[in-house]
């Protein structure tokens, strides 16, 4: 079998550095230590570069297991930008925080490695296994602080809820290869429409396997972790579980759905639109009564998750253009999303860093103190919101214009639950950019330093943020061209 | 300057603000004198090219679109960036620079506790952006993100400069005008979809309309008057305005006033009904209901105020609802009479809240009870020009508030596009009770008039001293009050202008 | 050979499996019970490629299985130095204890 | 001279510079801006001089029409700027000019050292200005500009002394009261313009196109009919009729010259002007007249009989006013179209001079009740003889401006019953009987004024030259005036020819049947209606003749009235009460004439302490207290609407949502327990339900 390298060079180039980080830190003492972030971070670019080399291309190896297309590259391109944001927002915090860098790094990359394999994959096996790795690393960085209480607990839910979840999904994978005998996807599929009715058991497992990705994207009643683990994680790691966590998730169920199941699209779509609509209730409404910043951004990417849900709600068999929307609009919101949460986090971070504080109220008067910081902030929780002219907007946008594709009854109902949600929405946003500009600073706090790498990462996110906002053709463009279609 | 190639005049004064706020925001926060001046200088150099623009403005084709700008923008959803501006545009974007060049020039000396005139003036830019984006935008996602746009500006001004109760009122001016305007979206998406010619662009799809299915005009409307009314507001959807209004800081109240519920109509006229027409005359009789249901109960509530800008603020939905009656009326008479209203109720309303702004500096409180009367005697001046405001926005003939009401009845009373044959009757009932709460509105005014106006001074306010008009305010001041006599005396200076717009208009509605 | 059996089984660990993590308060036992329910697939795994697909050129039950074996071993590793260092943080391998983080 | 009526708009605009000119450096001036205005009115005099001088002297004059585009309405139609000079406007500008002049040079030692003098005189001149404009405008949008900006002007003079709290009541009621008729007129005036959209015009509210259209009957019975009861309304409010002339006694408050000038001669007869400009359309239906005629009748009896207890002055003249006002409108109601407006035109004159010499009594002895008056005859010589003569032209005296016209009113009426319509004959009766009250009751003020002893606390002096002048002015215009229209006059130049326009000289009737009538020729007064040759009822012109025996009745009424009033008021003020005073002279009255106890005990005792207070009481407590219920009805609405409605329901409603999702949030946090293994069983309990839900749609 002869392997296509290049296809798979944006992995192979994640593999190395990861590799050298691990070397480099065991090598490397002290201060110099810090080096291996800037490895991780030249790592990073390389595959990046290679990524963007492999834009416009077709290729598929691996006996078409693996597929590199449009999609995937701007799967890629997402997940790469999301590691170089997270690497800008975690290398002081590490730095400072007496953590083990080292690992830190290593796994942060292998965590990635296994995301950027996501949207590329073809098989359930590859599914699982990318699945995984971007799990099992997750679970220690969420534990990285380890004389933490929280930290510890943190990873313990989250391991657990983890390993229940994926159990579920390969019981469902397990039953799904017993009806069709295959695990390559569009051999799942054509296999499952050869069956024609679809036996009560089979629905069960295709049930089972959204519940594995459902977990991953935190997906009410999956979602239970997400709260108590974010916010006692790292908050880099929070970040990066936050958004590129969940984006593999919905990398992987999007493969699942719209190619695996798509021809019993009828069947599974109404159960993700109804866990769409739960999902953002339910995440609209807890968020707006905690009071621990890192706790409402973690009920806020839930309820965000749940707008993405929608345009699985809208799928139908067959439907290639009202599929092909929906993937789109999924893609182009996870694209923003990235922008706007990382950014927040990346706030949250400076601020955390700097005083040790997460609670909203302890973000009074963050404005006088950090005008450029509260600034950003407040952009990112506009945009999360879906306030022009951010890129907030714009997804929210893409979710209704698949939803008009072609219009249904349920497809209204989302509708209306999605601008109900919005507004709900921005009730919480709202608090917190009310309280960083309208109360006043508690005294004696000591201005925010975030440092360069931070600094530049939330400049280039709050830039990204409105510069999508006037002109999201610059990404809208490309995930136009994506759709699933196998090479 | 040529209007048919000088498209470039209006994105420069379209995005001048947007680039002053950005300088602005550059300042350093202790050079507090220069921001101030530099504001006044973004906004006069925004006017004066206004001013420029709307001189060489092609009087005799205004119906057509000038200063046109058509850009490819979001070529995956077919967005474009497309800019003009007609007879129907004009007046209402001269408006809003003018009535931020005043704000600008006011806040040279007012400006409410917390101060940070950087921040302050740099919204207002935002601001200003924002709404005059809208009133030229021709196409629909353009469109909506300007109208958006103003959302967060106008937010934190309310919010950070406002009155006691800014959080409140500003959060749910916020969530109330959001929630109307994804509906608007969603309508907008619909449109989209339904017409099926990949354009958001408004004149083309009023030149299709109308198209789509009875039902799909239905709710496409519904969602758009959802938006729309909200912004206006209507009744039942006002409750945010007068909170809004009354925490708001004098320079958010005259703009929130006196351009933002523009918005409202304008979209109304520009969007709804020309690319809705089935559905607009469906929903004619509805919102002809709910505007003289507004202009009734506008008044009744104003009677109950105590509070002097709260009582404005109420006063908004009656006129508003004036400005409803005569879209209602879906004739051209109708359109020319909405949209005159628009114009004469920003610049009368806007002056009654700088009105209000600087009665609350001078006295340190709105209520009427505790002004107690006699400021013709404390401060005459001042309650002349309260006068004169108050019996401009009561309609009086010769001022400017007396065009759009009289003409919105009057085009009432014959519906077009069909509905004079069905609803004869509810018409005339709708004008008759229209012209009943021209007394109520009277009524409100006189008697605040009386109570602060008349009388002699309390004990409390004897002794105190207090300033006349300032030149500050004559200077800001003046331009308005002079527009509301001129337009009073000249309504061809609006009516005429618009005239070939509308027309054009009710060409799309088959009227 | 019916495939009731091996089904019957799987289903019966899966089902103990899932009882037990939602059920036991020790967390070596809860990571036990994680353990089952990967057996249980891997049983269905076998099964299904042996009784149901036993000439198929590709051996994806197989495979799969001894994936998920390997994963399953990463699994337990991970979750094993979790609950170590949980335990040195608070002393205690009770799940139910850890609950400082809600609402 | 064509050339003069082009100038016409001159008439206008010219009080509106001095206004302007007044209010912007009025004060600077040594005359404080008083002689800016009197300047600009004598200018404006004259030339209303020589626009009515051309316009008599051409007969019947041409209507003389001149509008441009002012602004476009949008669907085509216009809003004209544009000027009707026709007899009418001619009349009127003659007579608001001219006492708009008097009251300018008379205020100037009235109003002397008053704080707001220059402020005074700019509304003045503003308010010539409205009037002025409501008079030249050639539709009826421009002329409801004019009809609200008099409105405005009443207000901001009825407040002028607005440091009291009664005065700012009075302004606000009366401003309301108006407005409320408002509604009237405006809706009217666009029903009659949306009658007029049917013809194609593009000036839908052109005045001599709507009349046009009415007598070519391209106008609905509907619309005429709505829209003139409408505009009625705004006319009833304006005009002083019952039951919205409350205002107009309490608009008394502002200073007498207003008084003069905006309460007796100008403003107030608006709605007749507006009647009399529309008369074509109205007279398309019998309704409508009816309607009208009515109205009037009850306002001239029941207006006058309120003068008769009023101690103060100028209410007398104010009832007086809505009583003669009354008539007015009562004679358009029966077609004395020429009638209602010859009255219009005397009693501006002779009513503005009552109202001047009232203020050069009140200035003399600083109070407005004729109880603190009294002899007044010797110290203020000229201000007695002119007040005798503007009462006897009110009371309709033989040879008076007031006999003349009045006379055409009861003819009009006559004639009108003639023709079978019951209204004539309530207007011909009641007319007379109204005629006794209103000799009784200015015989009743002449006497407590002017005879007797000075009860007053000062020492009364004549006013000075520029108060008196303009009243030997009016007393001549108060008697000369009525012979434009007498049997003294021209046959071709006269009042009746000089106001008629060719609209009104061809109205018709279309009610009236030509058979029944008879198809006599009835020819009286100022007006015939005759029966033309095709059958159709023609309004044809002539100057009266003499009817000695309506001179007889009048002249019966006027002396009975007066020999009462001096029985009872003759010395003065009665120390008692009158009844009880006048008892012994009853008594004599009894035994000697009969006639005398018969008229004090069935008429005057009835008419004055029963039926004129019953009526004093329904107008102060029924019909103003229904105004004052309907203003506290209207605030405890308004406080219903926004505390109850707006606030807790609707508002209440939006925060309602709010508070929900925060209710619901807090229930739904406590779903995170804190315990994975509580999360775990969440899971898989969601997926239970899940998997069951799926296999149950499938």
């Amino acid at each position: 079998m002869l392997i296509d390298w290049l296809a798979i060079a944006p992995e192979i180039a994640l593999t190395v550095t990861a590799l050298l980080v691990l070397l480099a830190d065991l090598n490397l003492r002290g201060q110099a230590k810090q080096l291996v972030a800037g490895v991780a971070a030249v790592g990073t670019v390389v595959a990046l570069v290679f990524t963007l080399i492999l834009w416009g291309d077709e290729r598929s190896t691996f006996g078409g297991t693996f597929v590199v297309n449009e999609y995937a590259v701007v799967f890629k391109v997402l997940f790469l930008g999301s590691l170089l944001a997270i690497l800008g927002i975690s290398w002081r915090f590490f730095a400072e925080g007496r953590y083990f860098q080292g690992e830190y790094y290593f796994l942060l990359l292998t965590s990635f490695i296994g995301m950027i394999i996501m949207p590329s994959a073809r098989d359930l096996l590859l599914l699982f296994v990318a699945l995984e790795t971007v799990s099992i690393p997750a679970f220690i960085m969420a534990g990285m602080r380890k004389r933490s209480l929280y930290s510890s607990e943190a990873a313990m839910k989250f391991f657990l809820i983890g390993v229940l979840s994926v159990a579920l999904m390969l019981f469902g994978m397990s039953i799904v290869y017993g009806f069709t005998g295959t695990t390559y996807l569009p051999d799942i599929a054509a296999s499952i429409a050869a069956l024609g009715t679809v036996d009560p058991l089979l629905a069960a497992a295709i049930m089972l396997v959204i519940v594995g990705f459902g977990f991953k994207i935190s997906a009410v009643p999956f979602h239970f972790w997400a709260p108590d683990t974010y916010s006692g994680s790292p908050l880099p790691v929070a970040a990066m579980l936050a958004v590129a966590s969940k984006a593999a998730g919905f990398a992987g169920l999007l493969a699942i759905a719209f190619i695996a199941f798509e021809p019993v699209a009828e069947l599974w779509a109404p159960v993700l639109g109804v866990i769409a609509i739960v999902t953002m209730t339910l995440g609209n409404l807890v968020a707006l009564q905690q009071r621990d910043l890192i706790r409402l951004l973690a009920y806020s990417s839930v309820a965000q998750a749940g707008y993405m849900l929608i345009p699985f709600g809208l799928a139908r068999s067959g439907a290639a253009q009202v599929n092909d929307a929906a993937v789109q609009a999924v893609l182009f919101y996870l694209i923003a999303y990235a922008v706007m949460n990382i950014g927040a986090f990346g706030v949250a971070i400076a601020v955390h860093r700097r005083t040790g504080m997460r609670s909203i109220s302890d973000y009074a008067g963050l404005a006088s103190k950090s005008p450029l910081m509260a600034m950003a902030m407040t952009t990112f929780l506009l945009s999360l919101g879906g306030a022009p002219p951010t890129v907030g907007l714009w997804a929210k946008f893409a979710i209704v214009q698949a939803a008009l594709t072609d219009v249904t009854g349920f497809a209204i109902l989302l509708m209306v639950f999605l601008v109900i949600n919005s507004v709900i929405a921005f009730f919480y946003y709202l608090k917190v950019v009310k309280t960083m500009w309208m109360d006043s600073a508690p005294e004696g706090l000591p201005a925010l330093q975030p440092g360069f790498n931070l600094s530049l990462v939330v400049f280039v996110l709050l830039v990204g943020t409105v510069l999508l906002g006037v002109l999201p053709g610059l990404v809208s463009d490309a995930t136009s061209l994506t759709g699933l279609a196998v090479g | 300057m040529d209007p048919n190639t000088a498209g470039w005049a209006l994105v420069v004064a379209l995005f001048l603000p947007l680039v002053g706020a950005g300088a602005l925001a550059m300042m350093p926060s202790s050079m507090d004198r220069q921001i101030r001046r530099a504001a006044v200088v973004i906004t006069g150099v925004a006017f004066a090219l206004v001013a420029v623009i709307t001189a060489s403005f092609d009087f005799s084709r205004s119906g057509e679109l000038q200063f046109t700008t058509d850009a490819s923008w979001i070529s995956a959803i077919d967005a474009r960036f497309e800019l003009g501006m007609d007879g129907i545009s004009l007046p209402l974007f001269f408006l809003t620079y003018l009535l931020t060049f005043l704000c600008a020039i006011y806040t040279t000396k007012h400006l409410p506790s917390p101060g940070k005139p950087k921040a302050f003036l740099a919204l207002m830019l935002l601001l200003q952006t924002g709404m005059a984006g809208t009133f030229v935008a021709f196409d629909l996602v353009l469109f909506f993100i300007f109208w958006e746009l103003v959302l967060v500006p106008m937010f934190f001004m309310i919010g950070m400069w406002g009155g006691p109760r800014r959080d409140y009122a500003s959060v749910k001016f916020f969530l109330y005008t959001l929630f109307g305007s994804i509906f608007m979206l969603i309508a907008f998406l619909a449109i989209y979809f339904t017409a099926g010619a990949n354009t958001w662009s408004i004149q083309a799809l009023s030149e299709m309309a109308p198209f789509g299915s009875t039902t799909f005009q239905t709710w496409a409307f519904l969602g758009m008057f959802l938006g729309f009314a909200i912004k206006v507001p209507m009744w039942p959807f006002h409750t945010w305005l007068p909170d809004a209004h009354t925490e708001a800081p004098t320079v958010g109240s005259v703009l929130l006033a006196g351009v933002l519920l523009k918005m409202g109509t304008y979209g109304f006229v520009r969007i709804a009904l020309p690319i809705l027409p089935e559905g607009a005359v469906r929903f004619a009789p509805l919102i002809g209901v709910l505007a003289v249901i507004g202009i009734v109960y506008g008044a009744l509530c104003c009677l109950a105020q105590t509070d002097v800008k709260r009582l404005i603020a109420f006063s908004s939905v009656g006129h508003m609802g004036f400005v409803m009656l005569g879209i209602a009326a879906m004739n051209e008479a109708g359109i020319q009479a909405a949209l005159f209203g628009n114009i004469a109720h920003g610049i009368i309303t806007g002056m009654l809240f700088f009105l209000a702004g600087s009665l609350h500096e001078r006295y340190h409180t709105r209520e009427i009870a505790v002004i107690g009367g006699g400021m013709l005697k404390k401060i005459p001046r001042y309650g002349v020009l309260l006068t004169y405001v108050a019996v401009a926005s009561l309609g009086l003939p010769g001022l400017a508030g007396f065009w759009g009401e009289f003409t919105a009845m009057w085009a009432a009373i014959s519906p077009g596009l069909g509905l004079a044959d069905q609803y004869a009757g509810l018409y005339l009932g709708l004008v008759v009770f229209a012209a009943i709460g021209t007394v109520l509105t009277a009524g409100y005014f006189l008697w605040l008039l009386q109570r602060v106006n008349l009388g002699d001074p309390p004990e409390r306010w004897v002794n105190e001293q207090l300033d006349d008009v300032m030149t500050i305010e004559w200077v800001t001041w003046l331009p308005l009050l002079l527009l509301i006599l001129a337009l009073g005396i000249f309504p061809v200076l609006v009516f005429g202008v618009q005239d070939a717009a509308v027309t054009n208009l009710m060409g799309y509605l088959g009227g | 050979m019916s495939l009731i059996g091996p089904l019957l089984l799987a289903t019966f660990l899966f089902c103990v499996g899932v009882y037990g993590l939602i059920a036991r308060r020790n967390a070596v036992l809860v990571l036990i019970s994680v353990e089952l329910m990967l057996v249980s697939v891997n049983i269905n795994l076998v099964a299904f490629q042996n009784l149901l697909f036993p000439g198929a050129e590709a051996v994806h039950g197989q495979m799969f299985a001894l994936f998920i074996i390997a994963v399953a071993a990463a699994e337990a590793g991970v979750g094993l130095a979790i609950i170590f260092n949980l335990f040195r943080n608070r002393a205690t391998v009770n799940v139910d204890d850890v609950d400082l983080m809600r609402w | 001279m064509e050339s003069l009526l082009e100038l016409a708009w001159v008439v206008t605009l010219l009080p509106l510079l001095s206004a302007a000119a007044i209010a912007a450096f009025g004060k600077q001036l040594p005359g404080k801006g008083s002689e800016l205005g009197i300047a600009a009115l004598a200018i404006t005099w004259l030339l209303s001089i020589g626009i009515a001088w051309q316009t008599f002297s051409a007969g019947t004059p041409e209507p003389f029409e001149r509008a441009f585009e002012w602004s476009p309405l949008g669907g085509g139609f216009i809003f004209e700027l544009g000027m009707l000079v026709d007899g009418l406007t001619a009349m009127m500008f003659l007579l608001v000019t001219t006492v708009s002049l008097m009251v300018h040079i008379y205020s100037r030692e009235y109003m002397k050292g008053e704080p707001r003098f220059t402020y005074f005189y700019a509304m003045l001149s503003l308010f010539t200005f409205s009037m002025l404009l409501l008079v030249i405008a050639n539709n009826t949008l421009l002329a409801v500009v004019g009809w609200e900006l008099v409105g405005l002007c009443s207000f901001l003079l009825i407040g002028f002394y607005w440091e009291d709290k009664s005065n700012q009541d009075a302004a606000n009621k009366a401003f309301l009261t108006t407005k409320f008729g408002d509604v009237g007129l405006i809706v009217g005036v666009i029903v009659l313009s949306a009658g007029m959209f049917g013809t194609g015009t593009s000036t839908p509210f052109n005045i001599q196109e709507t009349n046009a259209a009415a007598m070519a009957g391209e106008l609905s019975t509907g619309t005429i009919v709505l829209g003139m009861l409408l505009i009625f309304l705004g006319c009833v409010s304006k005009s002083g009729q019952m039951p919205l002339h409350v205002w107009l006694p309490d608009a008394m408050a502002g200073p007498t010259p207003v008084s003069a000038l905006i309460h007796a001669a100008t403003m107030v007869t608006a709605g007749i002007f507006l009647l009399a400009r529309l008369f074509p359309v109205l007279a398309q239906s019998a309704t409508v007249m009816a309607v009208i005629a009515i109205v009037g009748v009850i306002t001239l009896f029941f207006g006058g009989l309120l003068a008769l207890v009023q101690d103060d002055l100028k209410k007398v003249l104010a009832y007086s006013t809505v009583s003669q006002l009354g008539y007015m409108i009562a004679a358009i109601g029966v077609g004395g179209y020429t009638a209602s407006i010859f009255h219009l035109f005397t009693h501006g004159f002779f009513k503005a001079l009552l109202f001047l010499g009232a203020g050069s009594l009140i200035h003399a002895v600083h109070s407005n009740n004729m109880s603190d008056m009294g002899g007044m005859r010797k110290p203020m010589p000229h201000t007695f003889w002119t007040f005798i003569i503007g009462s006897l032209a009110l009371a309709g005296f033989p040879l008076t401006a007031g006999f003349f016209s009045k006379d055409e009113i009861l003819i009009a009426g006559d004639l009108w019953a003639g023709q079978g319509f019951m209204t004539g004959n309530l207007v011909y009766w009641v007319g007379l009987a109204a005629a006794f009250v209103t000799t009784f009751y200015m015989a009743r003020a002449c006497f407590l004024v002017f005879a007797g002893e000075n009860r007053s606390h000062h020492a009364p002096h004549e006013s000075g030259p520029q108060m008196v002048a303009p009243l030997m002015l009016l007393a001549v215009l108060s008697i000369a005036s009525g012979y434009l229209l007498s049997p003294f006059s021209s046959q071709e130049f006269n009042f009746e020819n000089w106001t008629a326009t060719p609209f009104v000289e061809d109205a018709t009737y279309p009610f009236i049947d030509a058979e029944a009538s008879g198809g006599g020729v009835l020819a009286a007064g100022g007006q015939s209606i005759m029966a033309a040759a095709d059958g159709e009822f023609t309004i044809l012109h002539g100057v009266p003749t003499w009817h000695f025996d309506l001179l007889a009745i009048v002249l019966v009424v006027f002396a009975a009235a007066v020999f009462l009033a001096y029985r009872f008021y003759g010395k003065g003020l009665p120390e008692r009460d009158p009844t009880l005073n006048m008892g012994a002279a009853t008594t004599v009255l009894v035994n000697k004439y009969g006639f005398d106890a018969f008229g004090y005990r069935y008429i005057v005792v009835p008419v004055r302490d029963t039926l004129a207070k019953w009526a004093t009481w329904s107008s102060n407590v029924v019909i103003d207290g229904m105004v004052a219920g309907a203003g506290r009805a209207t605030k405890n609405a308004a406080f219903a609407t926004y505390r109850v409605l707006d606030q807790r329901v609707i508002d209440g409603g939006v925060n309602g949502a709010a508070f929900s999702a925060a209710w619901w949030s807090d229930r739904l946090k406590r779903i995170q327990s804190g315990d994975v293994q509580r999360y775990a069983g969440a899971l898989v309990a969601g997926t239970i339900v899940l998997v069951l839900a799926i296999a149950a749609v499938r």
